[in-house]
């Protein structure tokens, strides 16, 4: 059905030609889905963007062969592709509340499609779009037909997209990480939408992710892309379980699951033995009754309603949760950075609350509480360099010199595996992980003696997460720390924490060891949490 | 109803503003140099008749009793004498506004008949020859001063060239002043079907007209570019090209559409900043507008006649913001909800 | 223009149809030559040039048929003409006469001085003895009393209009005026939008010699150089008080331009005898040295007007203004300066009006350089219009500046009086000299055929000379540009007459 | 392998950045050159004007351009070249100053309101507003009238006019940072509200700052220019572009064309070039463009 052959796509950029992809065979079958994966950057998203022609300006498309149902893709004038986007195939985004005309009608934005494509007249195109509405499961459709894009939900939005590319019954739908964006329990929605949907039609489909658990569970067919090329085809199973190529070898253990370590994470070659861990049984962080209500503009907004749990000397706890359910506004009081309504936050017995956050930064305890942050690009100051960024905390809160300064400053760039000559780079000359080691050694740099992790590593690919995940491992043994981990993947959490807290709407449902939670979770709540986190198939260990 | 409420917080905030405006004006003016009594007596006027003056005026009481007569006035509508030109100010503003407002309004119709598709064209093609020479030829009328725009168009097209009729404010002297109903002449002459005297008005407006637009023109085309290039990048663009959507169809109702929102408040912006600005235009046209009026109250202490402009002004500017509001509200359904 | 329609420009903004209101300005002035009849008015004269001026020597019957002064010149008898009616066709009568001097003696202001210059002071000087007769009584007797019947400002208002529209706070009806014509001159006002125009329209039932033209647009067009361009395309008629350099080319381009010496009136440079370097009448006349006459007169006045330098050493006319025995010349003025406390020179402003920089700023700056060739350092200050007539004339601060009285009523001792006298409002040197004191008083009403009245008037030119707290630059002229119109006359008090007017093709 | 080798661009220095920055936009790339020409003219005007811009010479009064004089004289016979030369200084020396004021004053203003935000950025809200209500022009015109046209006093009242904008600017820059994650990463390093505000995010409201920057220096100019049109504008005979247009426009029907024209093609090339400079300034100042 769809064929592409030596597909090869450059950009003229300001730093010269980029090739994005560079020869790529792919075959598509009708009725098949195919899965591509691979990490940030690797060309998936420029590939169906070429198979689209919608690149962006200055992308030039070369190939030897894209067909697609007898049409040469590449070759087709732009009115023919015209018809066929939308008709033939059509696409799917990341980020649906984005990927929707803010100030239309979302309505009107699937008639657009309808009209364009002559699947509706002017009389009978709003009848049609809502049935479009019904068939993306969209109750109250004869409603929502009238709604703008932020008067919905986000699962909603990615809906009314889905509605519009099906709008027009193509043939081969292409969703580019369609999940991404999303609640972990929407996500499951969606997909199982996707997958329904594209079942019942009959249509072929290409499913773009990074997350090769998701792609395993959905796709019958894997390719997994590496640098603007594709390294490895096959079954879902076979990739996942019997994965040829050393990358995707690499990007299956990356993946965390149940029953890996968190030193299965790392390549072969990279694992060494994992460090010691014994949590110790005085308490460190004792947080009793911490509420938080801020004052919106349509009324209180109660964030975090009486929370209350403890971290010992040297442990680590989760704080799992949905989106919204007072994670972060519980980390921010935690870390000071936030006055809680009421509470307390007792520190090694003192009551931290009792200094206000405003003048907390010239606490002496400042620098026993710190925080790497859920998103390490916002977290860089753009206009300081790396090494600039980590010494930070060292000329506010350490005695030290120049000289000394700048030393401690190569040993933590050491420490969390930062190459030296990295260091005076700005932020966005960095990659993702390079980001979150400057982080992370900026956070550790003046020696706290506990780390909140605000989602530290929900920015990254896996297999830069596996990385930085040991690195927080070795740094917990090595410096005797206790974190925070706040997350809402809870593989991940199930790998690191000792401890874990479910939160919900602002209050602990559930709190206990992590393998007594987990595997027995005694809330609703929390064995929904569980079922919506993909499951990937097993690899089998010996291979 | 959310609407109706933000527009009535809107309008309540625009309170203090005014409340700020009727001070500063008032202080303003008691700042500025020289004796408004002085100046009117006239040219032989003994110390007697100065001070009889002065205390017909009220000048002879202390700056806070002034002021509270001042509010008192206001408070009833009555915005006081301007001195220099012997009239009630409110009837001063009300015959000059109209013509001020219809120059203005005129000047960025073309304006943004103009800088509009210029921005849409750079947008399109960022970084090619067609976009800087937008850029060129736009920067080119907002780096000349008015003035000398005005009195170059003059000299060419009334005196060289001769097409331009005298630049002698609104109407030719030929023609008679249409029936007055909204103090607009186009729309007056139109009503009364003189189709006459709307052309004569017309022409007397292209120069003028043609001038402020010449320097209101680069805001508008660099806010429209800079918008529809966000908007063009932006990720809904891409679903409505996936979605095989016409070429046109997402230029303009999805991109342009999206970027008006800010063009509307540059336009505003841009609105405001012309009315007050176009007192020089005025001068060299003797355009019988607001600003010109302004000028002469302010060299002349003309202290009604100052602090009625200026009133005026500052409420013309609060409605203004509201209508951008509206605007703002009419094109983009997320305002008033942001904070659900 | 069309049947008997006249259209010309001013720069001027007309704020008033009512001399006698407070606060209305010059230009406004013409409304009631215009509109309004006197008792008495001036006679017409064809100047050297071909061109009209009012006739300072001849004073003709307007309203009043004749008129009879006692022996004592105390008392003047007016006998009305009885053909003469208000355009609303009411006769005018002596009663309407009582009433406007009355509410010119009264409102204050301006009108009220003007009227006292002539020694009409109180309402109880005034009486109509019958309709056709008023009589005037004075406290003295003035030679300034008939001319000053002429100014524009005794002007008669049609009285029972005027009552009918009058308020118990508005006694003398300075609204209804203000707004409305109700004379019953040679036109009426028909039409007056401030800031933009004013339309006359002829009064068919004028008593006297009817105007050639019928109706007369006047348009307020602020900027100069547009003025100039709509003269000489022709599509305005008259082109009143335009810039000397204007008057030059425009001559010069073959259009008729009226350049009229304005009498009694001197463009100076005053210094102010308040302050420290020019208290020494050595530095004052250092600088009347200084100053480079020709320069400005070509440069500020492009030669239109009357130079008033390098005239005799002493004074043998008794007219004024003459020309000062000063000229250019440095040595001379570095001589008077090395005699001076200030021989190495001074700091000092030198304060232009910002309404009036046309003139005042070349002259400045041409007077500036040559000072600093002294080691006098000048500085250009700029004052805006609503403060140059409180600082320059009502307190009278500033040290070095220029300054044009021009008086109404054409006499040397009226001049010395506003110009020369302790106190007086156009002293803007605080000048002081109690010979000139007491000789302007004898002479201020002392008939100029009185033959101590000449000596007098000498001494009073020797004095002002030799101390020189003003040094006369030039006689300044007024000029008027007309491209279709013919019958311009010039006045004292510079205000468009359109009552001699005529289109040109007529 | 490990994340550091994945991209390893070539560090700039901040010339070649500058370079690079010229080198990408042809117009930004004039307007800088003709920028380091006014800035020329600026320091040396005075050394390079063939005449004394102030000494005037009556024979030679109001004479067409020639070769004695390039650009024609005035009506004071005054070389109207040296007076374009020496008024550069003058004229850039109002708006940068006008333009720093502003700037240093809005700064404050707007970043204190965007960072605490509250009843102060309530009060300044409505007193920016206030400002902006008046028209803006009228507004220094009442200023300079109240305060007397000096130099200074033409530099204060285009400061206050301007600031609005940059106070609305900078509040809205600093209001989208200051719970960015590098503002609490500042905090957490023990950095007090003042110096996260001064030092981390007030920065990175430079860049387009730039922007306005460039256009009210052109703005500055036309408002002096405006200023002198309706007299209140610097005293003669100090040249100036705007005054010398201002009095020139009273010759141009009168044929004296050149009195007008080229100091204002001076006041239009200079604001002209401000306006161009906008966009190359804020790449420079922006790290995010370096690569
Ligand atoms: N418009 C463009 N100009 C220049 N380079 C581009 C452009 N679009 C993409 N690229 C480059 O092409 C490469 C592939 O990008 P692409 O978006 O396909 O990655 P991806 O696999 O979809 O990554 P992600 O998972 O982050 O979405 C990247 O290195 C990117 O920098
Ligand atoms: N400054 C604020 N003002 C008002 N409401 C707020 C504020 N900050 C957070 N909230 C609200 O508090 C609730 C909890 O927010 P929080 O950021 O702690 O969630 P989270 O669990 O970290 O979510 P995520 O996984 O998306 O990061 C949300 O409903 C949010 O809208
Ligand atoms: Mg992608
Ligand atoms: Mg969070």
């Amino acid at each position: 059905m769809l064929s592409i052959k030596d597909l090869h796509v450059a950009f003229k950029t300001r730093r010269g030609i980029v090739d994005a992809v560079r020869g790529i065979d792919l075959e598509l079958g009708s009725g098949e889905t195919l899965g591509i994966v691979g990490e940030s950057g690797s060309g998936k998203s420029v590939t169906s963007y070429a198979l689209m022609r919608i690149l962006d300006a200055g992308g030039t498309i070369t190939a030897a062969g894209v067909t697609y149902g007898g049409v040469d893709l590449i070759k087709a004038s732009e009115r023919q592709m015209g018809d066929i986007r939308g008709r033939e195939i059509s696409m799917i985004f990341q980020n649906p509340r984005a990927a929707l005309n803010p100030i239309r009608k979302v309505g009107h934005q699937i008639e657009d499609v309808l009209r364009r494509h002559n699947r509706a007249t002017r009389s009978d195109a709003r009848a049609k779009a809502i049935e479009a509405m019904e068939a993306v499961k969209i109750r109250d459709a004869e409603k929502r037909y009238e709604a703008y894009p932020f008067e919905l939900s986000g699962g909603m939005c990615q809906r009314v997209v889905i509605a519009i590319a099906l709008a027009c019954d193509p043939r081969l739908l292409i969703a580019d990480e369609p999940t991404t964006g999303l609640d972990i329990t929407t996500q499951k929605a969606v997909m199982d939408l996707v997958a329904e949907l594209i079942r019942e039609r009959g249509m072929s489909a290409i499913v773009i992710t990074h997350d090769l658990g998701l792609a395993a569970q959905y796709c019958d067919r894997i390719a997994v892309m590496k640098d603007g090329a594709v390294v490895e085809t096959g079954t879902s199973i076979d990739v996942f379980s019997a994965p040829k190529h050393p990358y995707t070898q690499r990007l299956v253990d990356a993946t965390p699951r149940e029953g890996a370590t968190i030193r299965r994470l790392l390549p072969a070659e990279a694992r060494t033995p994992e460090p010691p861990h014994a949590p110790g049984i005085t308490p460190l962080l004792e947080v009793k009754d911490l509420v938080k209500t801020f004052e919106g503009k349509s009324g209180p907004v109660h964030a975090v309603k009486g929370v209350n749990f403890t971290v010992h000397e040297g442990e680590t706890v989760g704080l799992v949760g949905e989106s919204g359910c007072g994670k972060s506004t519980t980390s921010s009081m935690v870390v000071r950075l936030l006055d809680p309504t009421s509470g307390q936050i007792l520190f090694a017995g003192q009551d931290l609350a009792a200094t206000p956050a405003q003048s907390f930064a010239r606490d002496p305890r400042r620098s026993a509480i710190q925080m790497v942050f859920q998103d390490a690009t916002d977290s860089l100051n753009p206009r300081h360099a790396a090494g600039r960024a980590i010494e930070e905390p060292l000329r506010r809160m350490a005695d030290l010199g120049r000289r000394a300064r700048a030393e401690r400053v190569r040993d933590l760039a050491h420490l969390v595996g930062l190459p030296q000559h990295l260091l005076d780079r700005f932020p966005h000359q960095l990659s993702g992980g390079q980001k979150a080691r400057v982080g992370i050694a900026r956070a550790i740099a003046v020696d706290p003696r506990f780390l909140i992790l605000d989602e530290p590593t929900a920015a990254l690919d896996v297999s830069i997460q596996a990385v930085v995940l040991n690195l927080l491992v070795d740094l917990r043994a090595k410096l005797n720390m206790s974190y925070l981990f706040v997350s809402h993947d809870l593989n991940v959490v199930r790998l690191l924490c000792d401890h874990v807290v479910v939160m919900q709407n602002g209050a602990v449902v559930e709190a206990g060891p992590v393998a007594k939670v987990m595997d027995a979770p005694s809330d609703p709540y929390t064995a929904s949490l569980i079922d919506a986190a993909p499951h990937p198939p097993v690899r089998k260990l010996a291979a | 109803m959310e609407r109706l409420r933000s527009i009535l917080v809107r309008v309540a905030q625009a309170i203090p503003v005014v409340v700020g405006v009727v001070i500063i004006s008032f202080v303003l003016t008691r700042a500025l140099p020289g004796d408004p009594a002085v100046y009117f007596a006239g040219a032989a006027a003994d110390e007697a008749s100065i001070a009889e003056i002065r205390a017909e005026l009220g000048l002879d009481q202390p700056l806070p009793i002034q002021f509270l007569y001042y509010v008192k006035e206001l408070a009833t509508g009555d915005l006081g004498q301007s001195l220099s030109t012997g009239q009630p100010v409110l009837s001063d503003l009300s015959r000059r506004l109209p013509a001020s407002l219809e120059l203005t309004i005129v000047a960025l119709l073309i304006s943004c008949c103009v800088a509009v598709p210029l921005g849409v064209l750079a947008a399109t093609r960022p970084g090619s020859w067609v976009d800087h020479v937008c850029r060129v030829l736009v920067t080119t009328g907002v780096s000349m001063p008015t003035f000398f725009t005005g009195i170059l168009l003059i000299y060419v097209f009334y005196y060289l060239v001769g097409w331009a009729p005298s630049p002698l404010g609104r109407l030719d002297f030929m023609y008679i002043e249409p029936d007055r109903v909204t103090g607009f002449y186009l729309i007056d002459a139109a009503l009364a079907g003189d189709w006459e005297t709307w052309l004569a008005a017309l022409k007397q407006l292209a120069l003028p007209a043609l001038t402020l637009a010449l320097f209101t023109m680069a805001p508008i085309a660099r806010m429209t570019r800079a918008a529809m290039l966000a908007a063009l990048s932006s990720d809904f663009i891409r679903t409505a090209r996936a979605a095989g959507l016409t070429r046109s169809k997402v230029l303009y109702t999805y991109a342009l559409r999206n970027a008006l929102l800010p063009v509307v408040t540059t336009l505003g912006m841009v609105f405001s900043f012309t009315l007050g600005a176009n007192v020089l235009v005025e001068k060299v046209f003797a355009w019988p507008g607001i600003g010109s009026y302004a000028v002469e109250a302010l060299v002349a202490s003309d202290y009604a006649a100052v602090q009625g402009f200026v009133l005026a002004m500052a409420l013309l500017f609060v409605a203004l913001n509201l209508v951008i509001d509206i605007a703002y509200a009419a094109i983009d359904p997320r305002i008033g909800f942001e904070n659900q | 223009a069309p049947n008997g329609v006249l259209v010309g420009v001013h720069g001027e903004t007309i704020n008033s149809l009512d001399l006698h209101r407070t606060g209305t300005n010059r230009p406004s002035y013409q409304v009631a030559v215009n509109c309004y009849d006197r008792l008495v008015t001036f006679g017409l004269k064809t100047l050297e040039d071909g061109s009209l001026s009012y006739d300072y020597a001849t004073i003709n019957p307007d309203i009043a048929e004749s008129w009879e002064i006692s022996e004592d010149g105390t008392l003047y008898t007016f006998t009305l003409r009885d053909d003469v009616k208000f355009q609303d066709g009411k006769p005018v009568t002596a009663a309407d006469v009582k009433w406007s001097f009355d509410r010119a003696v009264t409102v204050g202001g301006f009108p009220t001085v003007q009227m006292k210059a002539g020694g009409l002071e109180r309402p109880d000087q005034f009486e109509a003895v019958d309709d056709k007769t008023f009589v005037i009584k004075l406290d003295r007797a003035s030679k300034l009393t008939l001319p000053d019947l002429a100014v524009p400002v005794p002007f008669i208002l049609n009285s029972e209009v005027a009552k009918a529209h009058a308020t118990a706070d508005d006694p003398w009806a300075l609204e209804y005026v203000h707004k409305n014509t109700i004379g019953s001159g040679a036109f009426k006002v028909v039409r007056w939008d401030p800031g933009q125009q004013l339309v006359y329209e002829r009064n068919d039932n004028w008593h006297g010699e009817l105007p050639g033209v019928k109706r007369l647009i006047l348009r307020e067009v602020p900027s100069q150089a547009t003025r100039r361009a709509l003269i000489e395309r022709g599509d305005v008629q008259l082109s009143f008080n335009i810039p000397n350099k204007d008057a030059k080319e425009l001559a010069d381009g073959g259009l008729t331009v009226y350049s009229t010496p304005i009498e009694n009136a001197i463009q100076v440079v005053g210094l102010n005898t308040n302050f420290e370097p020019f208290t020494d009448p050595d530095v004052r006349k250092a600088i009347a040295y200084a100053i480079p006459y020709e320069e400005i007169f070509q440069t500020a006045a492009y030669g239109r007007g009357n130079k008033m330098w390098g005239g005799p050493e002493k004074a043998t006319e008794p007219v004024w203004p003459q020309p000062s025995p000063y000229y250019t010349d440095l040595d001379k003025a570095r001589e008077f300066l090395a005699k001076s406390k200030f021989a190495d020179g001074f700091e000092v402003p030198f304060s232009i009006d910002l309404d009036q920089v046309d003139w005042m700023e070349p002259t400045a700056l041409l007077i500036i350089e040559n000072l600093a060739k002294l080691g006098i350092t000048a500085s250009l200050e700029k004052i805006p219009g609503a403060n140059w007539r409180t600082a320059s004339l009502v307190e009278k601060r500033l040290p070095l500046h220029l300054e044009n009285f021009g008086g109404w009523l054409n006499y040397p001792d009226y001049y010395f009086f506003w110009a020369y006298q302790d106190g007086h409002l156009f002293n803007s040197s605080n000048y002081q000299n109690d010979e000139i004191e007491q000789l302007v008083d004898e002479t201020l009403y002392l008939p100029t055929d009185d033959p101590e009245w000449a000596p007098k008037i000498l001494r009073m030119i020797e004095i002002a000379f030799e101390d020189i707290p003003r040094i006369p630059l030039w006689q300044p002229a007024l000029n008027v540009a007309s491209n279709g119109a013919d019958g311009y006359a010039y006045w004292f008090h510079r205000q468009l007459d359109a009552r001699t007017l005529s289109p040109a093709d007529s | 392998m490990t994340v550091a080798d994945v991209a390893r661009p070539q560090r700039q220095s901040t010339l070649s950045h500058i370079a690079y920055v010229l080198k990408d936009n042809p117009v930004t790339m004039v307007a800088f050159a003709i920028f380091a020409l006014i800035l020329f003219v600026a320091f040396f005007g005075a050394a390079i004007a063939p005449y004394d811009p102030l000494a005037s010479n009556a024979a030679r009064a109001l004479e067409a351009p020639s070769w004695d004089h390039w650009f024609g004289t005035d009506n004071l016979g005054r070389d109207v070249f040296s007076r374009v030369l020496v008024a550069t200084r003058l004229d850039l020396t109002i708006s940068v100053a006008a333009v720093a004021l502003s700037f240093i004053g809005g700064s404050v203003l707007g970043a204190a309101a965007g960072y605490w935000g509250g009843w102060l950025d309530a009060c300044l809200s409505r007193v920016l507003d206030t400002i902006m209500a008046f028209p803006l022009f009228v507004l220094a015109m009442g200023i300079v009238a109240a305060m007397g046209n000096t130099v200074e006093n033409i530099i204060y009242a285009t400061a206050v006019i301007n600031l609005p904008f940059y106070a609305r600017l900078v509040r809205a820059e600093v209001n989208i940072r200051r719970n960015a994650g590098f503002a609490q990463a500042a905090k957490l390093s023990g950095n007090s509200d003042v110096r996260v505000l001064a030092l981390h995010i007030f920065p990175n409201a430079l860049p387009p700052m730039m922007v306005q920057i460039s256009l009210n220096l052109g703005w500055a100019i036309l408002n002096a220019a405006g200023l002198s049109f309706i007299g209140l504008g610097v005293r003669p005979p100090t040249p100036e572009w705007g005054i010398m247009v201002a009095e020139g426009a009273n010759f141009i029907v009168s044929g004296e064309w050149w009195l007008a024209f080229f100091p204002g093609m001076a006041l239009v090339v200079a604001v002209f070039t401000f306006n161009l400079l906008g966009d190359g300034l804020r790449d420079m100042v922006d790290p995010r463009r370096r690569t």
